[in-house]
Protein backbone atom coordinates (compact mmCIF):
# COMPACT_ATOMS: atom_id res chain seq x y z
CA UNK A 1 0.00 0.00 0.00
CA UNK A 2 1.03 3.48 -0.80
CA UNK A 3 0.01 7.35 -0.73
CA UNK A 4 0.08 8.26 -4.15
CA UNK A 5 -0.38 11.97 -4.54
CA UNK A 6 -1.16 14.69 -7.35
CA UNK A 7 -0.41 18.17 -8.46
CA UNK A 8 -1.28 20.61 -10.85
CA UNK A 9 -2.41 19.05 -14.23
CA UNK A 10 -1.50 16.10 -13.09
CA UNK A 11 -4.11 16.18 -10.76
CA UNK A 12 -6.83 17.64 -12.38
CA UNK A 13 -6.26 14.84 -15.16
CA UNK A 14 -6.96 11.95 -12.60
CA UNK A 15 -9.52 13.61 -11.18
CA UNK A 16 -8.35 13.27 -7.37
CA UNK A 17 -5.79 14.76 -5.29
CA UNK A 18 -4.58 11.44 -3.55
CA UNK A 19 -5.53 8.00 -3.19
CA UNK A 20 -4.25 4.78 -1.63
CA UNK A 21 -2.98 1.73 -3.78
CA UNK A 22 -2.86 -1.53 -3.76
CA UNK A 23 0.69 -2.39 -5.41
CA UNK A 24 3.26 -4.84 -5.94
CA UNK A 25 5.46 -2.35 -8.44
CA UNK A 26 9.01 -2.39 -8.21
CA UNK A 27 9.86 1.06 -9.33
CA UNK A 28 7.92 4.06 -9.81
CA UNK A 29 8.09 3.22 -13.78
CA UNK A 30 5.97 0.20 -12.41
CA UNK A 31 3.80 2.23 -10.70
CA UNK A 32 2.82 4.69 -13.79
CA UNK A 33 2.52 1.34 -16.36
CA UNK A 34 0.14 -0.24 -13.47
CA UNK A 35 -1.52 2.85 -13.38
CA UNK A 36 -2.07 3.36 -16.99
CA UNK A 37 -3.62 0.57 -17.43
CA UNK A 38 -6.36 0.71 -15.07
CA UNK A 39 -8.34 3.96 -16.60
CA UNK A 40 -8.08 6.25 -19.67
CA UNK A 41 -7.96 9.13 -16.86
CA UNK A 42 -4.36 7.70 -15.42
CA UNK A 43 -3.73 7.04 -19.63
CA UNK A 44 -3.96 10.95 -20.34
CA UNK A 45 -2.40 12.27 -17.18
CA UNK A 46 0.93 10.29 -18.01
CA UNK A 47 0.65 10.30 -21.66
CA UNK A 48 3.97 12.02 -21.81
CA UNK A 49 6.14 10.91 -19.02
CA UNK A 50 9.34 13.57 -19.91
CA UNK A 51 6.60 16.31 -18.77
CA UNK A 52 5.95 14.30 -15.40
CA UNK A 53 8.22 14.97 -11.95
CA UNK A 54 8.66 12.29 -9.40
CA UNK A 55 9.03 12.34 -5.57
CA UNK A 56 9.43 10.07 -3.86
CA UNK A 57 8.89 10.43 0.54
CA UNK A 58 8.94 14.10 -0.29
CA UNK A 59 11.90 13.72 -2.12
CA UNK A 60 12.36 14.59 -5.78
CA UNK A 61 13.23 10.66 -7.28
CA UNK A 62 14.10 9.04 -10.78
CA UNK A 63 11.33 6.97 -12.15
CA UNK A 64 13.72 4.41 -12.15
CA UNK A 65 13.37 4.85 -8.23
CA UNK A 66 12.61 1.40 -6.54
CA UNK A 67 9.04 1.96 -4.56
CA UNK A 68 10.34 -0.61 -1.74
CA UNK A 69 10.14 1.01 1.91
CA UNK A 70 8.00 4.10 0.32
CA UNK A 71 5.18 5.44 2.16
CA UNK A 72 4.12 8.19 -0.51
CA UNK A 73 4.92 8.93 -3.59
CA UNK A 74 3.99 12.03 -5.38
CA UNK A 75 3.84 12.88 -9.45
CA UNK A 76 3.56 16.35 -10.79
CA UNK A 77 4.40 18.54 -13.54
CA UNK A 78 7.61 21.05 -13.93
CA UNK A 79 7.87 23.49 -10.80
CA UNK A 80 6.83 27.41 -11.24
CA UNK A 81 7.48 28.34 -7.74
CA UNK A 82 9.27 31.95 -7.32
CA UNK B 1 20.40 31.37 10.28
CA UNK B 2 17.33 30.20 7.69
CA UNK B 3 13.94 31.38 8.21
CA UNK B 4 11.20 29.88 5.85
CA UNK B 5 7.60 30.67 6.02
CA UNK B 6 5.24 29.23 3.30
CA UNK B 7 1.78 31.06 3.96
CA UNK B 8 -1.37 31.92 2.34
CA UNK B 9 -1.84 35.75 4.14
CA UNK B 10 -0.14 38.48 2.33
CA UNK B 11 3.48 39.56 3.91
CA UNK B 12 4.45 42.85 4.42
CA UNK B 13 7.49 43.60 1.90
CA UNK B 14 8.74 46.78 3.84
CA UNK B 15 8.21 44.94 7.47
CA UNK B 16 9.92 41.76 6.33
CA UNK B 17 12.48 43.66 4.76
CA UNK B 18 13.58 46.48 7.69
CA UNK B 19 13.72 43.23 10.26
CA UNK B 20 15.46 41.39 8.14
CA UNK B 21 18.13 44.02 7.99
CA UNK B 22 18.03 44.78 11.66
CA UNK B 23 18.55 41.06 12.37
CA UNK B 24 21.77 40.55 9.91
CA UNK B 25 23.32 44.11 11.27
CA UNK B 26 26.89 42.89 11.33
CA UNK B 27 26.40 41.71 7.76
CA UNK B 28 27.35 44.54 5.37
CA UNK B 29 25.49 43.32 2.31
CA UNK B 30 21.98 42.47 2.00
CA UNK B 31 19.99 41.30 -1.17
CA UNK B 32 16.01 41.07 -1.48
CA UNK B 33 14.33 39.59 -4.45
CA UNK B 34 10.57 40.15 -4.75
CA UNK B 35 7.98 38.25 -7.18
CA UNK B 36 4.79 40.10 -8.49
CA UNK B 37 2.05 38.97 -10.18
CA UNK B 38 2.18 39.59 -13.66
CA UNK B 39 -0.79 40.78 -15.95
CA UNK B 40 0.77 40.21 -19.03
CA UNK B 41 -2.24 39.91 -20.91
CA UNK B 42 -4.47 42.38 -18.97
CA UNK B 43 -6.79 39.74 -18.92
CA UNK B 44 -5.11 38.47 -15.98
CA UNK B 45 -8.07 37.99 -12.47
CA UNK B 46 -5.99 35.98 -9.93
CA UNK B 47 -2.96 33.46 -9.99
CA UNK B 48 -3.58 30.36 -7.92
CA UNK B 49 -0.70 28.68 -6.95
CA UNK B 50 -0.45 25.23 -5.11
CA UNK B 51 1.76 23.52 -3.39
CA UNK B 52 2.97 20.22 -1.65
CA UNK B 53 2.57 20.92 1.74
CA UNK B 54 4.29 17.82 3.30
CA UNK B 55 7.30 18.73 0.57
CA UNK B 56 7.35 22.23 0.66
CA UNK B 57 9.21 23.64 3.58
CA UNK B 58 11.96 20.76 3.55
CA UNK B 59 13.05 21.68 0.04
CA UNK B 60 13.39 25.35 0.50
CA UNK B 61 14.88 24.16 3.41
CA UNK B 62 17.52 22.33 2.05
CA UNK B 63 17.91 24.93 -0.95
CA UNK B 64 18.97 27.37 2.06
CA UNK B 65 21.21 24.79 3.48
CA UNK B 66 23.16 23.86 0.14
CA UNK B 67 23.40 28.02 -0.49
CA UNK B 68 24.76 28.09 3.03
CA UNK B 69 27.68 26.10 2.12
CA UNK B 70 28.43 27.75 -1.27
CA UNK B 71 28.23 31.60 0.03
CA UNK B 72 29.46 32.80 3.87
CA UNK B 73 25.90 34.14 4.59
CA UNK B 74 25.10 35.36 7.70
CA UNK B 75 21.18 35.12 7.13
CA UNK B 76 18.78 33.98 4.89
CA UNK B 77 14.69 34.66 4.71
CA UNK B 78 12.73 32.77 2.15
CA UNK B 79 8.54 33.79 2.03
CA UNK B 80 6.67 32.42 -0.14
CA UNK B 81 2.71 32.19 -0.61
CA UNK B 82 0.08 29.70 -2.22
CA UNK B 83 -3.48 30.07 -2.66
CA UNK B 84 -5.38 32.90 -4.78
CA UNK B 85 -3.45 35.98 -5.50
CA UNK B 86 -4.62 39.34 -7.08
CA UNK B 87 -2.25 40.79 -10.06
CA UNK B 88 0.13 42.74 -8.60
CA UNK B 89 -0.14 41.10 -5.16
CA UNK B 90 3.60 39.73 -4.03
CA UNK B 91 3.78 36.42 -4.73
CA UNK B 92 7.72 35.63 -2.47
CA UNK B 93 10.58 37.28 -1.22
CA UNK B 94 13.91 35.67 -0.69
CA UNK B 95 16.86 38.06 1.28
CA UNK B 96 20.27 37.39 1.78
CA UNK B 97 22.93 39.06 4.02
CA UNK B 98 26.47 38.67 3.74
CA UNK B 99 29.89 40.34 4.71
CA UNK B 100 30.08 41.35 0.90
CA UNK B 101 27.82 41.86 -1.98
CA UNK B 102 29.24 39.13 -3.93
CA UNK B 103 28.41 36.49 -1.49
CA UNK B 104 24.29 38.37 -1.17
CA UNK B 105 23.97 39.03 -4.93
CA UNK B 106 25.07 35.03 -5.71
CA UNK B 107 23.22 33.63 -3.17
CA UNK B 108 19.91 35.45 -3.91
CA UNK B 109 19.71 34.54 -7.51
CA UNK B 110 21.01 30.65 -6.20
CA UNK B 111 17.97 31.28 -4.14
CA UNK B 112 16.05 32.02 -6.96
CA UNK B 113 17.08 29.92 -9.45
CA UNK B 114 16.17 26.83 -7.30
CA UNK B 115 13.18 28.20 -6.20
CA UNK B 116 11.70 28.12 -9.21
CA UNK B 117 12.26 24.79 -10.41
CA UNK B 118 12.93 22.93 -7.74
CA UNK B 119 10.59 23.89 -4.72
CA UNK B 120 7.33 22.27 -5.20
CA UNK B 121 4.71 25.13 -6.50
CA UNK B 122 2.57 25.31 -9.23
CA UNK B 123 1.03 28.32 -11.12
CA UNK B 124 -2.33 28.75 -12.43
CA UNK B 125 -3.46 31.77 -14.31
CA UNK B 126 -7.26 32.50 -14.09
CA UNK B 127 -7.95 35.07 -16.87
CA UNK B 128 -11.80 35.94 -18.13
CA UNK B 129 -11.75 33.67 -21.17
CA UNK B 130 -10.23 30.32 -18.99
CA UNK B 131 -7.46 29.17 -17.27
CA UNK B 132 -4.12 27.63 -17.87
CA UNK B 133 -1.11 26.21 -15.82
CA UNK B 134 2.07 28.65 -16.18
CA UNK B 135 4.13 26.40 -17.87
CA UNK B 136 7.76 26.05 -16.79
CA UNK B 137 10.72 27.96 -19.35
CA UNK B 138 13.27 26.32 -20.82
CA UNK B 139 15.49 29.19 -19.42
CA UNK B 140 14.88 28.51 -15.96
CA UNK B 141 15.31 24.77 -15.70
CA UNK B 142 19.04 26.23 -18.06
CA UNK B 143 19.63 28.59 -15.14
CA UNK B 144 19.95 25.76 -12.72
CA UNK B 145 23.29 24.76 -14.81
CA UNK B 146 25.63 27.83 -13.95
CA UNK B 147 25.89 27.00 -10.32
CA UNK C 1 11.90 55.85 -14.29
CA UNK C 2 15.13 56.56 -12.02
CA UNK C 3 14.87 58.13 -8.61
CA UNK C 4 17.92 59.22 -6.70
CA UNK C 5 18.38 60.58 -3.22
CA UNK C 6 21.61 61.67 -2.07
CA UNK C 7 21.00 62.67 1.43
CA UNK C 8 22.57 62.90 5.20
CA UNK C 9 19.07 61.58 7.00
CA UNK C 10 18.70 58.41 7.50
CA UNK C 11 16.14 55.96 5.08
CA UNK C 12 13.38 53.61 5.92
CA UNK C 13 14.35 50.49 4.63
CA UNK C 14 11.41 48.80 5.04
CA UNK C 15 9.44 51.90 3.80
CA UNK C 16 11.16 52.36 0.96
CA UNK C 17 11.12 48.85 -0.53
CA UNK C 18 7.78 49.07 -0.15
CA UNK C 19 6.81 51.74 -1.96
CA UNK C 20 9.60 50.81 -4.52
CA UNK C 21 7.05 47.66 -4.69
CA UNK C 22 3.96 49.16 -5.43
CA UNK C 23 5.41 52.20 -7.81
CA UNK C 24 6.66 48.94 -9.82
CA UNK C 25 3.47 46.78 -9.94
CA UNK C 26 3.64 45.10 -13.08
CA UNK C 27 7.19 44.55 -13.11
CA UNK C 28 7.52 41.04 -11.76
CA UNK C 29 11.05 40.73 -9.94
CA UNK C 30 12.37 43.90 -7.68
CA UNK C 31 15.61 43.41 -6.56
CA UNK C 32 17.40 45.76 -3.48
CA UNK C 33 20.70 45.60 -2.76
CA UNK C 34 21.35 47.68 1.11
CA UNK C 35 24.51 48.07 2.24
CA UNK C 36 25.45 48.76 6.23
CA UNK C 37 27.89 50.22 8.44
CA UNK C 38 30.13 47.27 9.15
CA UNK C 39 32.21 46.94 12.23
CA UNK C 40 34.87 43.92 11.30
CA UNK C 41 37.54 45.33 14.06
CA UNK C 42 35.08 45.98 17.06
CA UNK C 43 36.79 49.36 17.40
CA UNK C 44 34.28 51.16 14.66
CA UNK C 45 32.60 54.62 16.28
CA UNK C 46 31.50 55.64 13.14
CA UNK C 47 31.70 56.24 9.50
CA UNK C 48 32.10 59.49 7.95
CA UNK C 49 31.16 59.54 4.59
CA UNK C 50 32.39 62.62 1.76
CA UNK C 51 31.29 63.36 -1.73
CA UNK C 52 31.32 65.92 -4.26
CA UNK C 53 27.71 67.38 -3.95
CA UNK C 54 27.77 68.90 -7.51
CA UNK C 55 28.73 65.78 -9.15
CA UNK C 56 26.93 62.93 -7.04
CA UNK C 57 23.90 63.27 -8.18
CA UNK C 58 24.99 63.29 -12.37
CA UNK C 59 27.13 60.47 -11.60
CA UNK C 60 24.59 58.32 -10.37
CA UNK C 61 22.06 58.84 -12.81
CA UNK C 62 24.59 58.80 -15.32
CA UNK C 63 24.88 54.65 -14.28
CA UNK C 64 21.11 54.16 -13.98
CA UNK C 65 20.89 55.49 -17.30
CA UNK C 66 23.56 53.38 -18.50
CA UNK C 67 21.34 50.89 -16.97
CA UNK C 68 18.35 51.11 -18.70
CA UNK C 69 20.05 51.61 -21.76
CA UNK C 70 21.19 47.72 -20.93
CA UNK C 71 18.53 46.17 -19.52
CA UNK C 72 14.49 46.19 -19.66
CA UNK C 73 13.51 48.46 -16.50
CA UNK C 74 10.48 49.41 -15.12
CA UNK C 75 12.02 51.41 -12.34
CA UNK C 76 15.55 52.12 -10.41
CA UNK C 77 15.95 54.12 -7.12
CA UNK C 78 19.59 54.66 -5.72
CA UNK C 79 19.50 56.30 -2.06
CA UNK C 80 23.08 56.83 -0.70
CA UNK C 81 24.05 58.52 2.87
CA UNK C 82 26.63 61.34 3.37
CA UNK C 83 27.57 62.29 6.75
CA UNK C 84 28.50 60.63 9.58
CA UNK C 85 26.99 57.09 10.33
CA UNK C 86 27.00 54.97 13.24
CA UNK C 87 28.01 50.99 13.51
CA UNK C 88 25.02 48.92 11.42
CA UNK C 89 23.48 51.98 10.36
CA UNK C 90 21.93 51.60 6.64
CA UNK C 91 24.51 53.75 4.31
CA UNK C 92 22.83 53.33 0.57
CA UNK C 93 19.98 51.00 -1.18
CA UNK C 94 19.13 50.60 -4.89
CA UNK C 95 15.80 48.77 -6.02
CA UNK C 96 15.33 47.78 -9.84
CA UNK C 97 12.33 46.38 -11.25
CA UNK C 98 11.63 44.18 -14.45
CA UNK C 99 10.03 41.89 -16.01
CA UNK C 100 11.68 38.70 -15.49
CA UNK C 101 14.39 38.59 -12.61
CA UNK C 102 17.44 38.32 -14.24
CA UNK C 103 17.17 41.90 -15.69
CA UNK C 104 15.94 42.82 -12.31
CA UNK C 105 19.50 41.17 -10.83
CA UNK C 106 21.86 41.89 -13.37
CA UNK C 107 20.67 45.82 -13.02
CA UNK C 108 21.20 45.76 -9.39
CA UNK C 109 24.54 44.22 -9.50
CA UNK C 110 25.64 46.84 -12.31
CA UNK C 111 24.27 49.52 -10.25
CA UNK C 112 26.50 48.67 -7.24
CA UNK C 113 29.80 47.95 -9.17
CA UNK C 114 29.50 51.03 -10.61
CA UNK C 115 28.71 53.43 -7.38
CA UNK C 116 31.40 51.51 -5.90
CA UNK C 117 33.94 52.35 -7.59
CA UNK C 118 32.69 55.98 -10.08
CA UNK C 119 30.38 57.84 -8.02
CA UNK C 120 32.31 60.68 -5.99
CA UNK C 121 32.09 59.01 -2.34
CA UNK C 122 35.04 58.01 0.42
CA UNK C 123 34.29 56.22 3.88
CA UNK C 124 36.12 57.30 6.36
CA UNK C 125 36.28 54.63 9.38
CA UNK C 126 36.60 56.54 13.19
CA UNK C 127 37.90 54.13 15.43
CA UNK C 128 38.95 54.88 19.13
CA UNK C 129 42.35 54.70 18.07
CA UNK C 130 42.34 57.15 15.33
CA UNK C 131 41.08 57.59 11.93
CA UNK C 132 41.82 55.90 8.23
CA UNK C 133 40.26 56.25 4.87
CA UNK C 134 38.36 53.20 3.39
CA UNK C 135 40.68 52.16 0.84
CA UNK C 136 39.03 50.92 -2.89
CA UNK C 137 39.79 47.09 -2.72
CA UNK C 138 41.12 45.88 -6.52
CA UNK C 139 38.02 43.81 -6.77
CA UNK C 140 36.24 46.74 -7.24
CA UNK C 141 37.04 47.93 -10.00
CA UNK C 142 38.24 44.42 -11.63
CA UNK C 143 34.09 43.79 -10.90
CA UNK C 144 33.51 46.91 -13.62
CA UNK C 145 35.38 44.52 -16.18
CA UNK C 146 32.50 41.88 -16.63
CA UNK C 147 29.71 44.49 -18.33
CA UNK D 1 41.49 81.19 -13.25
CA UNK D 2 39.93 77.31 -12.17
CA UNK D 3 38.17 76.46 -9.18
CA UNK D 4 40.08 73.56 -7.64
CA UNK D 5 38.43 71.09 -5.54
CA UNK D 6 40.18 68.51 -3.09
CA UNK D 7 37.96 65.83 -1.40
CA UNK D 8 38.86 62.93 1.19
CA UNK D 9 43.02 62.28 1.95
CA UNK D 10 44.06 64.80 -0.95
CA UNK D 11 42.02 67.31 0.67
CA UNK D 12 43.24 66.58 4.12
CA UNK D 13 46.79 66.74 2.77
CA UNK D 14 46.29 69.92 1.08
CA UNK D 15 44.33 71.33 3.94
CA UNK D 16 41.62 73.16 1.89
CA UNK D 17 38.86 71.71 -0.14
CA UNK D 18 38.38 74.42 -3.00
CA UNK D 19 40.87 77.41 -4.02
CA UNK D 20 40.43 79.52 -6.88
CA UNK D 21 43.97 78.87 -8.87
CA UNK D 22 45.22 81.44 -11.71
CA UNK D 23 46.61 79.33 -14.10
CA UNK D 24 47.79 78.86 -17.81
CA UNK D 25 48.74 75.40 -17.69
CA UNK D 26 47.25 73.56 -20.93
CA UNK D 27 46.37 70.18 -19.39
CA UNK D 28 45.29 68.85 -15.74
CA UNK D 29 48.63 67.15 -15.46
CA UNK D 30 50.42 70.65 -16.38
CA UNK D 31 48.04 72.40 -13.16
CA UNK D 32 49.53 69.16 -11.20
CA UNK D 33 52.79 70.06 -11.95
CA UNK D 34 52.25 73.73 -11.46
CA UNK D 35 50.79 73.28 -8.03
CA UNK D 36 53.60 70.25 -7.23
CA UNK D 37 55.96 73.46 -7.36
CA UNK D 38 54.41 75.79 -4.98
CA UNK D 39 54.28 74.18 -1.75
CA UNK D 40 55.69 70.55 -0.16
CA UNK D 41 51.90 69.99 1.11
CA UNK D 42 50.83 69.82 -3.11
CA UNK D 43 54.12 67.73 -3.71
CA UNK D 44 53.07 65.20 -0.75
CA UNK D 45 49.23 65.12 -2.36
CA UNK D 46 50.32 64.51 -5.42
CA UNK D 47 53.31 62.11 -4.85
CA UNK D 48 51.15 59.20 -6.05
CA UNK D 49 49.76 59.94 -9.34
CA UNK D 50 48.90 57.00 -9.76
CA UNK D 51 46.39 57.52 -6.56
CA UNK D 52 44.69 60.43 -7.49
CA UNK D 53 41.30 60.37 -10.09
CA UNK D 54 40.11 63.28 -11.84
CA UNK D 55 37.33 65.63 -12.94
CA UNK D 56 36.68 68.36 -14.94
CA UNK D 57 34.05 70.26 -14.75
CA UNK D 58 31.98 67.12 -12.65
CA UNK D 59 32.99 64.15 -15.07
CA UNK D 60 35.88 61.99 -14.88
CA UNK D 61 38.28 62.96 -16.79
CA UNK D 62 42.43 61.52 -16.95
CA UNK D 63 45.41 64.09 -16.60
CA UNK D 64 46.08 64.46 -20.28
CA UNK D 65 42.67 66.55 -20.42
CA UNK D 66 43.19 70.33 -21.48
CA UNK D 67 42.40 72.58 -19.10
CA UNK D 68 40.47 75.35 -21.56
CA UNK D 69 37.44 76.16 -20.91
CA UNK D 70 37.09 73.79 -17.78
CA UNK D 71 35.60 75.88 -14.56
CA UNK D 72 36.17 73.56 -12.26
CA UNK D 73 38.88 70.60 -11.52
CA UNK D 74 38.45 68.19 -8.62
CA UNK D 75 41.22 65.81 -7.26
CA UNK D 76 40.52 63.06 -5.34
CA UNK D 77 41.34 59.34 -4.45
CA UNK D 78 39.34 56.24 -6.04
CA UNK D 79 36.08 56.38 -4.94
CA UNK D 80 34.95 54.50 -2.00
CA UNK D 81 30.53 54.27 -2.92
CA UNK D 82 28.31 51.50 -2.11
Amino acid sequence: MIDVLYFAWVRERIGLPKERVETDAATVADLVAELKSREARYEAAFADPAAIRVALDQELADFDAPLAGAREVAFFPPMTGG
Amino acid sequence: MSVVRVQSAPFDLGAETGAFAARAAGAGAVVTFTGLVRDDTGDLQAMEIEHYPGMTDRAIRAICDEAATRWSLAETLVIHRHGRLAPNELIMMVATAARHRADAFAAAEYLMDYLKSRAPFWKKEIGATGAAWVAARPEDEDALGRW
